[in-house]
């Protein structure tokens, strides 16, 4: 890194867990365990720190292991700042593994000052750009437009019925979040689904408006009811929207992206059948695996909840857990082709740029869609699968796929 | 028609859960003429507490409400007792400060017990909606209205036939002169927050029935002072008031003026409209102003 | 720079001069000096990090002088602190930025453009009072982010908008050094301006108004005027920090900005000591640096506890809520009532009264 | 003799309450005019209409041949209308030196820029109006107390102060509201000599409210008695001690000296 | 019925207000304290009912007993249900509440609540004025009129032992002369000891039974009325005037320095 911050005297401690390594490397995580969106933030956090724990456990990475020096924002920026400096300054990280719009958004400019790579939870459509303004981030799945373009492909071929269909998109304004992929579908949809899917107008509901029914209503009364919805938000709100529609009676199929999928959207307790019934049938786009589901990839995971004496039935352990545990595996196999040309402290920002973007169709054992990167596409995939509850639970109906089979 | 009707009764019964959380706001306001900011942990602690006590220790409903009252109301004694004790006698932005505090420590105490994930209440109003016609009304928000209407008729008549109207007032208008009278500061405070506690708890259950509880629960905090600020800092009527009339300005704004000038105004609207009132009526609708002779 | 205490010397004319001096004592002057002149060389024997976090702690600083010039002098409560720096952090981004103007003519226009809205949110203080007023600057808060997240064409939305480091001739202020000192001198402008301000007329006004605007204005004080003017300064100051977070951070969006902000900011002078220009520093230094602390402390309870993040993460807010507790309960006057205490216990020493 | 005030037919109300019933009454230049009148007679609200806080609902206030009735309080000041309150309304935390600086606060300058800068012109007004500032300290014998905040001072001598404030103004025309509240017999005295010396030595008309008869008699040339909102009287102590309907609404029988 | 030994206050750890003052109030008499202004009569007072400590102050020296009891220390709330109350001084009315309301915050700790209609009338029968102002907002009244809602809350509080602190201040002589009969009547028809602090000396001591003067945070003198009536400095200080200077205080010419007995 150029902050010139490697010969200062605070180091942090060294060596993760297991013993018989020769060297570390440092990746910075900024996470949010207990702020607006510690409900998903947090098991995230848990996944990526677990599998620093193992790999470290199974002896690092050819010998190496990683220190994930980590702090909880609580999604406040100003605090995600202060973090980043004491990664980059303090700790002089080779990568940080970060968390939501608002704090990837906020160091996106230093980042690339500071040349540290980035990967974050966030998965907006611009920070694929390998230029000036977002070059040093990657996303590791698809990006929120590109989920949103797969939805309404989709649509196309799975809808039954009369077309030209009439689709809606709900989400609030200015949210950087949940504004991100909106124009990106508008436009798709106006080049590629002409005749086929009508984008009618948007449904706009703030996060924080506790009861969306009016709006619904309201939006009925001028629009009448859309076929389909896509919506984007957390969890909280969108099962409100959800159940709301459901009260009104609507038959719209609501399709959410990326974090309205997973389990917390129904919420637990033995008291949630009306949340079942509410949310029966909504739809999501499915980047990452579910921990029950049979798949190579859930070895390790399963393996090192066992030595720590968890299981996959603990309610943390959840979808967002493996997708903190997937982003954190893609930096361990930059690590190791870094290794390949490079002693583990030699490994800096630019090392590991360089390694990122030599991965090529990485295997993540079924967890999420493989991945590649290079120079000029900082986008891992855009493949995905679609879920849908029935009766609680997440159902896979359509496996992975994206929106580059389409064109 | 019937769609104008249904947005000023969805408005009125929404309104009815941001008037009792705002009715906390005005106690607190009427004793100590500050503003609690820590009321939305209040009202989520108390969620919490009801939650568990029906959820884990399988109590009845009925009896696990009065539980949380009564937890609540002790909940709201002893931050008294620590907390704003000490500072009967500091300007009154410090005491706003102390709540800024505790919101955060309350906020952390609960998160440190409860986590971060939704949990879902247990079913006490049927979910399925109320239809009259074109209109709809969720049984929540039903008795909401009821029991926002019980808690302004017992706590009129409190202030009305009891010392501690009186007290209160006169305490939060001058501590030294209400201590020279002989009225004890700190057990109006104690019983102040003792209330407030609790109909906060009411809101909480309440709440907690209709969107599940979480940690972002606390911040009804902050969308409900508009509405105190609008009804005026001192009134209860004025809270309930106010409570309905936001309500009801937020529904129609989401029916009418959102679809002609694009969304997100539903939340903006209270703030806009409050400020425009108050530059008509400085001390919002009901409430008494700064009296300054010369 | 020439040290602007060191001007002051030799410049007395007449007694009344030297008894108004800024700082009366010798010896008073004499400390500020060393402590000025440690925190121009602290670069020299710190890390990257220190300096960093001394930055961020100067634009909290400046922010926080800004909101006390309202809130602590002038007794005009505001909760639309973040809201002043968006518009401050904006206008740079949108002159230097889309315009390309030069940093230098970006920075102050921040200020006046923060000044004129700060200006405009002000003018209800005529009828508003208290908390009543407070929910006025609340409502800013929020129309302002609103505003700015809906009017994309301008401010990018939710993605927000890129900045550069300013930059003087062909050197340019990207190291963390020369950003701290750049910061450090604007703190430094910041501070004298109020100091001075708060012993002339127009700061002793801002005071009247603040204690009783009745027999203010039958001292002859315009309070519309002057209050509107308080808003309007006070956001100015905001706004020049607004515009510095922004070229630090080298970006801006909304969420930068969130009410959260405001409500550290009035933390800030409540703990430094309303109505005291050393306080906000203290204040803003204190408020920046607790959550590191906490962090530390953090670090080093994991060792011990390492399955316990989630459960320390909550406790750090817990602890957060409760020093700021028990910072109002033992000491209500603030930072700076805590450092003048101490000073006057040495003074009389060992009499105590 | 110049009339510097002309009071024409005031009346003030506040719900159905006359606090004023039309009053009139002038006030000569260089005179020590008096208001008096029992408890919530209307001599307060008088001063207040004066000084711009109550706006009448009917009559004209002429100051110097004007009409001042449009004007802000703020621009009343600015005629050389000072005015010490009642209650006392000091600036609490701030010394008694900024207090009476403040009194100036209209015949200083500098704005918020020369303020902030303060070096150069600001500074020079502040001395400059410091030096005048200590002729008032001076005058009221505030030397000792001159840096202390004033609400720690005790009531009599905030009492000085808010006077001392008034003074600072450099006014031509004075209101004392009950100057001598809450002093004893001496204490008074030296108030009364405080109030002659500002007519003789500054020539600084004023205008004064105090319950004190004998203070009242012996001090002022000119009186206006004021019951209920309705001017009963109006003239010199002398007239006024022999007018019957004073004599029953506020002296008493045997109070009358 | 109320003995002050010795007692020294201190303000903000650090302004000594008052020094070894030692003062007694006989059941059912009138005691009268005088001094100058910032001698530290309202600081006494405030000792004694315990509101001192709101200000910042505290007692560092001295013990204070009511009816054998040490009332040192103890909460004012509790100082008022013992039968000890006092007035205020600068009125402190409760601006926002109503006259009414005002007077009865002043039998806030009573027991004996059904009386309290009649003593309300006793009031505007002591103060007509205060009755056609009742449904009025204190705040809205003028300093007089405030003042007599002030001496009000403390006729409501029927106190064993009542406190005033300048009950004529802004008050028009005839009603000063009532006020103090009034203040006469409680003291004989109820048997209330009354302490009252007075600027106004001649009228204080025209119904005191003893008086003390203060100066400078010490008792300078005490003893009964004839004997501080008959003394010239006194007289000098407190009593106004010299007689045949009456109406002429034109003719003050020099500054007649305060005369300090310290
Ligand atoms: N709250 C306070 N803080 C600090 N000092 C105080 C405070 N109150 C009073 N004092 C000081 O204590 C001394 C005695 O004041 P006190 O008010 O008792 O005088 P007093 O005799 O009642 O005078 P007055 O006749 O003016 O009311 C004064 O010197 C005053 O400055
Ligand atoms: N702002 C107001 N609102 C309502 N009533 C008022 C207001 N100001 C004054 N009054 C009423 O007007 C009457 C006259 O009040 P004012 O203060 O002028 O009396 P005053 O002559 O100064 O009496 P005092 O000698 O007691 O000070 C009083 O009855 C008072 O209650
Ligand atoms: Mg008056
Ligand atoms: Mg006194």
């Amino acid at each position: 890194a150029c902050g010139g911050g490697g010969s200062e005297s605070t180091v942090g401690d060294d060596g993760g867990g297991g013993g018989g390594s020769n060297g570390v490397v440092k990746i910075g995580g900024i996470f949010d365990e207990t702020g607006a969106t510690g409900d998903v933030g947090a098991p995230y956090a848990d996944g990526a720190r677990s599998y620093v724990e193992y790999i470290n456990s199974q002896g690092g990475i050819d010998g190496v292991n990683i220190e994930l020096i980590s702090e909880d924002y609580a999604y406040d920026i100003s605090r995600a700042q202060q973090i980043y400096q004491s990664l980059r300054d303090r700790h002089d990280v080779s990568a940080i593994i970060g968390w939501g719009t608002g704090d990837t958004e906020a160091l996106r400019s230093q980042i690339i000052a500071d040349q540290i790579p980035y990967f974050s939870g966030s998965l907006s459509e611009n920070l694929k750009d390998t230029g000036s303004e977002s070059g040093f981030n990657y996303l590791v799945a698809a990006s929120y437009s590109d989920q949103g373009r797969a939805v309404l492909e989709w649509i196309r071929e799975n809808h039954e019925g009369d077309f030209p269909v009439t689709l809606a998109l709900v989400y609030e304004k200015g949210n950087p979040f949940s504004e991100s992929p909106m124009q990106d579908i508008k436009d798709y949809a106006a080049e590629q689904m002409d005749g086929e899917i009508e984008i009618v107008n948007d449904i706009l509901i703030e996060l924080s408006d506790n009861d969306p029914l009016t709006t619904l209503q309201a939006y009925e009364r001028n629009q009448g009811q859309p076929d389909y919805a896509i919506t984007q938000y957390t969890w909280g709100q969108t099962r409100n929207v959800v159940r709301d529609a459901h009260n009104l009676e609507w038959n719209t199929q609501f399709i959410g992206l990326n974090w309205a999928g997973g389990e917390g959207i129904v919420p637990s307790g033995a008291d949630n059948q009306q949340w079942v019934e509410a949310l029966d049938g909504f739809m999501a786009t499915i980047t990452h695996a579910f921990p029950y589901e049979d798949l190579p990839g859930m070895e390790p995971i399963l393996q090192y909840l066992e030595s720590k004496g968890r299981s996959i039935e603990d309610d943390d352990v959840n979808q967002k857990f493996v997708q903190g545990w997937v982003t954190m595996s893609i930096f361990g196999e930059a690590i190791r082709i870094a290794l390949e040309d490079y002693s583990p402290d030699e490994i800096d920002g630019v090392v590991m740029k360089e390694a990122i973007e030599q991965i090529d169709d990485l295997d993540l054992g079924g967890l999420a869609a493989n991945v590649s990167f290079s120079p000029d596409n900082h986008a891992g995939t855009d493949r995905l699968r679609l879920g849908q509850l029935r009766d609680g639970q997440w159902e896979i109906i359509q496996d992975y796929f994206g929106i580059s089979d389409y064109q | 028609m019937g769609f104008l009707l249904q947005m000023i009764i969805t408005g009125v019964v929404v309104g009815s859960i941001y008037a009792l959380v705002a009715l906390g706001f005005v106690l607190i306001y009427r004793a100590s003429g500050a503003l609690n900011l820590a009321n939305g942990e209040f009202v989520l602690i108390g969620s919490y507490i009801c939650l568990t006590l029906v959820a884990v220790y399988q109590i009845p409903f009925i009896f696990a409400f009065l539980l949380t009252l009564v937890f609540n109301v002790l909940l709201g004694m002893i931050v008294e007792r620590v907390v704003l004790r000490p500072l009967i006698n500091a300007p009154t932005i410090s005491v706003i400060m102390a709540t800024i505090g505790l919101s955060s420590l309350l906020a952390g105490f609960a998160h440190m017990i409860w986590g971060y994930q939704t949990q879902s209440y247990p079913p006490v109003f049927p979910s399925t909606p109320i239809r009259m016609g074109e209109i709809i009304i969720s049984p929540v928000y039903l008795w909401s209205f009821i029991i926002v209407i019980i808690m302004l008729i017992l706590f009129g008549l409190l202030f009305k036939y009891s010392k501690l109207g009186l007290a209160m007032r006169a305490v939060a208008d001058d501590q030294m002169a209400a201590s020279s009278v002989g009225i004890s500061v700190k057990n109006v405070y104690l019983i102040t927050w003792g209330f407030a506690s609790l109909v906060a708890a009411v809101g909480g259950v309440l709440l907690g029935n209709i969107n599940g509880v979480d940690a972002t629960m606390a911040t009804i905090g902050l969308t409900v002072l508009p509405v105190v600020i609008l009804g005026g800092l001192d009134s209860i009527l004025g809270a309930i008031v106010a409570g309905f009339l936001v309500g009801i300005i937020q529904n129609l704004t989401a029916g009418y003026l959102e679809p002609i000038l694009g969304g997100g105004l539903k939340e903006v609207i209270p703030f806009i409209i409050v400020t425009l009132i108050l530059m008509i009526k400085p001390h919002g609708l009901f409430g008494k102003g700064g009296i300054e002779r010369v | 720079m020439r040290n602007p205490f060191v001007m002051e010397c030799g410049n007395y004319k007449t007694n009344y001069s030297k008894d108004m001096h800024l700082f009366r004592i010798p010896r008073v002057k004499l400390r500020i000096f060393i402590i000025v002149l440690l925190l121009f060389l602290l670069p020299l024997f710190t890390s990257n990090y220190v300096i960093g976090l001394a930055t961020l702690c100067a634009i909290a600083s400046i922010g926080a002088i800004g909101l006390n010039i309202l809130t602590g002098f002038t007794g005009q409560i505001s909760v639309g602190v973040g809201a002043f720096l968006a518009i401050g952090g904006y206008t740079s981004a949108i002159l230097t930025s889309i315009l390309g103007w030069s940093f230098w003519i970006s920075l102050p226009l921040a200020g006046l453009v923060t000044a004129i809205v700060g200006g405009i949110f002000g003018i209800p203080s005529l009828r508003l009072k208290g908390l009543y007023l407070a929910i006025a600057t609340l409502a800013a808060q929020f129309i302002v982010l609103w505003a700015i997240g809906r009017f994309s064409g301008l401010t990018g939305g939710g993605e927000g908008m890129v900045l550069q480091r300013p930059s003087i001739g062909s050197f340019t202020f990207s190291s963390q050094t020369s950003y701290y000192y750049l910061c450090l001198v604007i703190l430094l402008l910041v501070t004298i301006y109020t100091l001075n301000l708060f012993r002339a007329k127009t700061g002793r006004a801002f005071l009247a108004v603040h204690h009783r605007d009745v027999a203010a204005q039958i001292m002859g004080i315009h309070l519309l005027k002057y209050k509107v003017v308080a808003f309007a300064l006070s956001s100015f100051i905001v706004g020049i920090g607004g515009a510095l977070l922004a070229h630090y951070t080298m970006i801006v969006t909304v969420e930068l900005y969130s009410i959260d902000v405001s409500i550290q900011y009035l933390a800030m002078i409540l703990v430094g000591g309303l109505g005291s220009v050393f306080g906000s520093i203290l204040g803003a230094i204190f408020i920046t640096l607790l959550p590191v602390a906490l962090g530390y402390m953090i670090e080093f309870l994991t060792v011990y506890m390492p399955n316990a993040y989630s459960l320390l993460n909550s406790f750090q807010e817990f602890v957060f809520g409760l020093v700021i507790i028990l910072f109002l309960i033992f000491e209500p006057g603030g930072l700076i009532h805590i450092w003048n205490n101490i000073k006057t216990y040495l003074r009389l020493w060992p009499f105590s009264y | 003799m110049n009339k510097i005030m002309e009071i024409k037919n005031i009346s003030l109300q506040f719900g159905g309450v006359k606090a004023l019933n039309d009053v009139s009454f002038h006030i000569n230049e260089g005179e020590i005019f008096s208001i008096i009148g029992p408890n919530g007679a209307g001599k307060t609200s008088m001063l207040n209409c004066i000084s711009g806080l109550y706006k009448p609902s009917e009559g004209e206030i002429h100051y110097k041949g004007k009409n001042i009735l449009p004007m802000k309080p703020h621009q009343r000041t600015k005629l050389g209308i000072a005015r010490a309150f009642q209650n006392i309304a000091l600036f609490g935390s701030m010394s008694v030196l900024d207090n009476l600086k403040l009194g100036r606060h209209t015949l200083m300058k500098s704005g918020f820029i020369k303020s902030g800068i303060y070096w150069g012109a600001a500074e020079k007004e502040e001395v400059q109006h410091r030096r005048k500032v200590e002729e008032v300290i001076d005058f009221l014998q505030l030397q000792d107390i001159r840096h202390t905040p004033v609400d720690k001072l005790p009531y009599g001598l905030q009492k000085r102060v808010e006077v001392g404030r008034a003074l600072a103004l450099d006014p031509e025309l004075i209101l004392l509201d009950e100057p001598m509240a809450g002093m004893n017999a001496s204490e008074k005295e030296e108030m009364s000599r405080f109030i002659l010396d500002m007519l003789e030595l500054k020539n600084i008309t004023v205008v004064l409210i105090e319950h004190d008869l004998e203070v009242v008699m012996g001090l002022s040339n000119h009186l206006v008695v004021l019951d209920f909102g309705k001017q009963i009287g109006f003239g010199t102590p002398k007239e006024v001690q022999q007018n019957p309907d004073v004599i029953k609404a506020y002296i008493g029988e045997e109070l009358t000296i | 019925m109320l003995r002050i030994n010795n007692v020294e206050v201190v303000y903000n750890k650090s302004i000594l207000a008052i020094r070894g003052v030692s003062l007694e109030v006989p059941d059912g008499k009138i005691v009268a304290l005088l001094g100058s202004n910032g001698a530290g009569k309202s600081t006494t007072l405030k000792a004694i009912s315990g509101l001192l400590k709101q200000e910042g102050g505290a007692i560092t020296e001295g013990t204070i007993e009511f009816e054998k009891e040490q009332i040192h220390g103890m909460d004012p709330d509790k100082i008022v249900e013992k039968g000890i109350f006092q007035c205020i001084e600068g009125r402190r009315v409760f601006t926002h509440l109503t006259v009414e309301e005002n007077l009865l915050t002043g039998a806030y700790t009573r027991k004996d609540r059904k009386n309290i209609p009649d003593d309300i009338e006793r009031v505007y029968h002591y103060f007509p004025k205060l009755k056609m102002l009742r449904k009025k907002l204190s705040g809205l009244l003028s300093g007089g009129e405030q003042q007599m809602l002030a001496i009000g809350r403390g006729i409501m509080a029927r106190p064993k032992i009542l406190l005033l602190d300048e009950p004529s201040l802004g008050i028009a002589p005839l009603l000063v002369k009532e006020i103090f009969e009034n203040i006469k009547q409680i003291n004989t028809e109820e048997g209330t000891s009354i302490l009252v602090v007075e600027q106004n000396a001649n009228i204080a001591l025209s119904i005191a039974d003893y008086a003390y003067v203060l100066e400078n945070g010490r008792i300078v003198m005490q003893g009964s009325v004839d004997k501080l009536l008959s003394d010239e400095s006194v007289k000098a200080a407190y009593l106004g005037f010299d007689k045949k200077e009456k109406g002429d205080i034109r003719e003050v010419k020099s500054y007649k320095k305060i005369k300090r007995f310290v």
